[in-house]
């Protein structure tokens, strides 16, 4: 049964100096807020996972706790590069970033390997492309049916895995909408979850394009309302994509980029502070 | 006739070769101006797929990211990410695929995904995504790229997504179920793969571009058909529309 | 682009004699109306595929028109077996029956395979069971990362699937939404695909525990209103749990059910008919 | 204290083994009986999962099938059936599994598949389903049979299920997620396996029931524990309430 508490100690307990945590959340409901508080507590050396590293993966490995990133694709999604994570592998700035690169659907079929207890999965793709030699968790094996070549990947299993929903219910019992993308594989492959949430609700309505999960596969329940900003939550939050295009020339620059984690991120103690401060400054 | 700009031609361009009724996997930028500009003029029914997971989207405006609201609110159903690999792209169920990148070569392989070594890249770009699953699995693809010297050459860095390999039978070997890239279409003209070699070859020009214009901008010597055609300038009501998209 | 047609038209062009077909339906949404119709055309030497062959299967087989049977449970849900499949089995009649079974498991991965352009799938199970010596569409491969034993599973694609839904839109897109069970999943694995439903409706609203098919993923549509019957469509109609019972002394005798089918099935023109024959009869 | 008959008393024993919060996966029949009784007594908490794919529900009356509406309807979610199999039961997310079946040996192996030869036998079971990916991956296993003697055999005539094979380390071998069975509730007594050798034993007999019975419904000779307790017989309040279950 999922227990209720803050993120701050929901991060304080589940998260590991040197450990793997994925933040997942296809261009939805990215738990931001759950990711400041790993920052403003200076967890460090981690193994970052996700698809699609965007600013908060950045903000990450900029302020230097990142060790590791296994990824498919870390871009500034419709507007460019992401320049910390570029600084960080061109110039080992502020520290050297090793990366472990997949296709979306190799990293998406890692996580169903690991969340259906199974050490591999089977998929097309890979063969014919230089990314099968940048990594040892992606293979070619024989069909034992037909002799058919296809591709195979290792499962993943996050020491810990966050994700944001729209709703949990007193018990802990979390239902997401919209687009889902990775975020039920991410959660049932990992050994500990924590789901942040926009609100707790008395009773959870079943909701079309719904993802539910049963507290018992959650380890802490964190209410952090408004926790995806720049991204959203549907039906509670609306996406600034002008932020998103804000953090081309916000990150592009080292000081900047400091001080404004300074200002924004280490200086404030919750994401309800965090967007106070960004009141006037941006959109 | 209204003026218009390379990039209005070539996603113009792009658009007219969607067919109604197609399912096509848009990725964001220029295929997706393309894709909604087809489905806003002569395929209302074509289906556009984004990575997200959302299926039969109908955006008003242009969305910025493969997951804005406006995807997930205008589509006929949303599927998590697995499912949209695994079921509907490598399932066979769509018949194009739209694909760009930071480099191209003469047998339409891309890169997206370092300049220089894997090891110590000059610029490291964002990487695979989708395209891989793209390239080898949509039934068609089409690539949109302007002409730039530094993005058309002889060598790509890294092979991130697989267009003819090395040529001839070298992408049929391996079995992918995609027939490969169609088109390459720049914002001077069209480039498709000669049926044998699979060497892209020009064979369209926009209006008033000569063949040197294009050759200047690639690294490799160009093959030219034998009957170059020149591709109708943009209609008005294809320019108004792409201008509507982008502003709403 | 799906064509919207009567069932009678749809089984005639779409199922051909000594083809395979899956009337995909997991206890909810079972096809019967199609499957009667097959049964009024005589579609002959079929191979059936179904994880839990039921009544319908129970009658297509008592009727001769089946070959082979590929299945993974075949009784009569919380009542016992199914006669006609047990005394084709036993003392092959009306002829013999050919048999590939699996588990409820394994043959849903058949159908993931299928639906996925894979030629097998990856699982645990079938090791340490006599299954594995019963077909040769299961086997054990070793995991290419880790060296642990995996089951594989061909891929299975039927000529034609047949599923119900409770609706669809005049353009042929299709919902249907309660237990779904393997129905996405027969119907992408597919050469041919024909769904039945309860209604035409003009715009299809998401559901909550829906899949939606697009029109372009089917070939035709039928309206067939109690085309499940005696299993039931979710906010459309009731399982008849006592028919289920009946269909147990229905279906025992050899005789008894030749003249249950030729009264309900074979002297009725339609779904409507065969349901309106049974009023007074059963419950 | 009212009066019971022995599948009374099974039901409730098999009830009495579900723990308060547990995740279980349940057929139809005797184990939708038991789980749903557990559930109403001291375990209200307990998560019921049938092959359905519906999960968390709360059912008023006992279902026939595995797919009735009342699953459906009072459920807290449902899923395709892949994600059921693959991502709850393989994926470690299933406490306990109920099985039975038409044969069990003395290590816990079950047979629902034919009695006789498969090519030839003398009576078609409706085969696997669920159950063997239940036997091998539920973290725990519980069996419920009524002891007969055709059905407790030396050796049963198909292997659908995996208890603990040939005994001793025979099933850890296999690498099987799941413990395996950990009780076999019967109609007399309960059997348990031994630590070591995975025998089933006799550990428990109801109330009024002699060793000699269980013997002479079992084809093999049975192991019995030193110390054979005697099982609480029903209390009033469990009795009430699966009537009432059964009446709904």
């Amino acid at each position: 049964m999922a227990e209720i508490a803050s993120v701050q100690e929901a991060v304080q307990t589940l998260i590991t100096d040197h450990e793997s945590v994925a933040l997942e959340g296809f261009t939805h409901l990215i738990p931001q807020g759950a990711g400041h508080e790993i920052i403003r507590q200076g967890k460090k050396d981690l193994t970052l996972i996700r698809l699609t590293p965007d600013l908060i993966y950045d903000q990450l490995i900029g302020m230097g706790l990142v060790k590791k990133l296994i990824f498919s694709w870390g871009g500034n999604p419709g507007v460019g590069s992401l320049h910390r994570f570029r600084d960080a592998v061109e110039h080992q700035w502020p520290r050297e970033l090793e990366l472990e690169e997949h296709t979306h659907a190799g990293l998406a079929n890692r996580y169903v390997a690991g969340a259906s207890g199974l050490p591999f999965m089977v998929m097309k793709g890979y063969r014919g492309t230089d990314l099968l030699r940048n990594t040892k968790n992606a293979a070619v094996i024989d069909c034992p049916f037909t002799g058919e070549k296809v591709a195979a990947v290792a499962a993943i299993n996050p020491d810990t895995t966050i994700i944001h929903a729209q709703q949990a219910d007193r018990k802990g019992n979390v239902q997401l909408w919209g687009i889902t993308g990775i975020q039920k594989e991410a959660a049932f492959s990992a050994k500990k979850v924590i789901v942040t949430v926009e609100e707790v609700v008395d009773k959870i309505e079943p909701r079309p394009h719904a993802v539910f999960l049963p507290s018992f596969t959650i380890d802490v329940v964190c209410k952090v309302p408004g926790g995806t900003y720049p991204s959203y939550a549907l039906d509670y939050t609306k996406r600034d994509n002008q932020f998103y295009k804000k953090w081309d020339s916000i990150s592009r620059d080292r000081n900047t980029f400091m001080n404004w984690m300074e200002r924004h991120v280490l200086q404030t103690k919750n994401t309800e502070e965090f967007l106070r401060s960004l009141e006037g400054v941006v959109t | 006739m209204m003026d218009y700009t390379p990039d209005e031609m070539m996603t113009i361009v792009a658009a007219r070769q969607l067919t109604d009724g197609v399912s096509c996997f848009v990725g964001i930028g220029l295929p997706s101006a393309a894709a909604n500009l087809a489905r806003h003029l002569h395929a209302p029914e074509s289906i556009l797929i984004y990575e997200s997971g959302t299926i039969g989207t109908k955006p008003v405006a242009l969305p910025l990211s493969i997951g804005d609201e406006e995807l997930a609110e205008t589509s006929d159903t949303i599927v998590p990410l697995p499912e949209i690999f695994n079921y509907w792209l490598q399932g066979n169920r769509v018949d194009i695929g739209f694909l760009g990148g930071a480099q191209i070569d003469r047998f339409a392989n891309l890169n997206s995904t370092v300049i220089g070594t894997y090891d110590n890249p000059n610029v490291r770009l964002p990487g695979a995504g989708g395209a891989p699953e793209i390239a080898s699995m949509a039934k068609e693809v089409f690539i949109i790229m302007p002409l730039k010297k530094r993005a058309f050459v002889e060598k790509i860095d890294f092979i991130t997504s697989a267009g003819f390999l090395e040529g001839s039978h070298s992408r049929t070997d391996l079995g992918f179920n995609g027939s490969g890239p169609s088109i390459v279409i720049t914002d001077l003209g069209i480039l498709r793969p000669d049926p044998e070699s699979k060497e892209l070859t020009l064979t369209e020009l926009y209006p008033g571009v000569k063949e040197e214009q294009v050759q200047e901008n690639i690294g490799w010597k160009l093959k030219i058909a034998k009957n170059v055609q020149v591709v109708e300038p943009p209609r008005d009501e294809e320019l108004q529309k792409l201008r509507e998209l982008k502003k709403a």
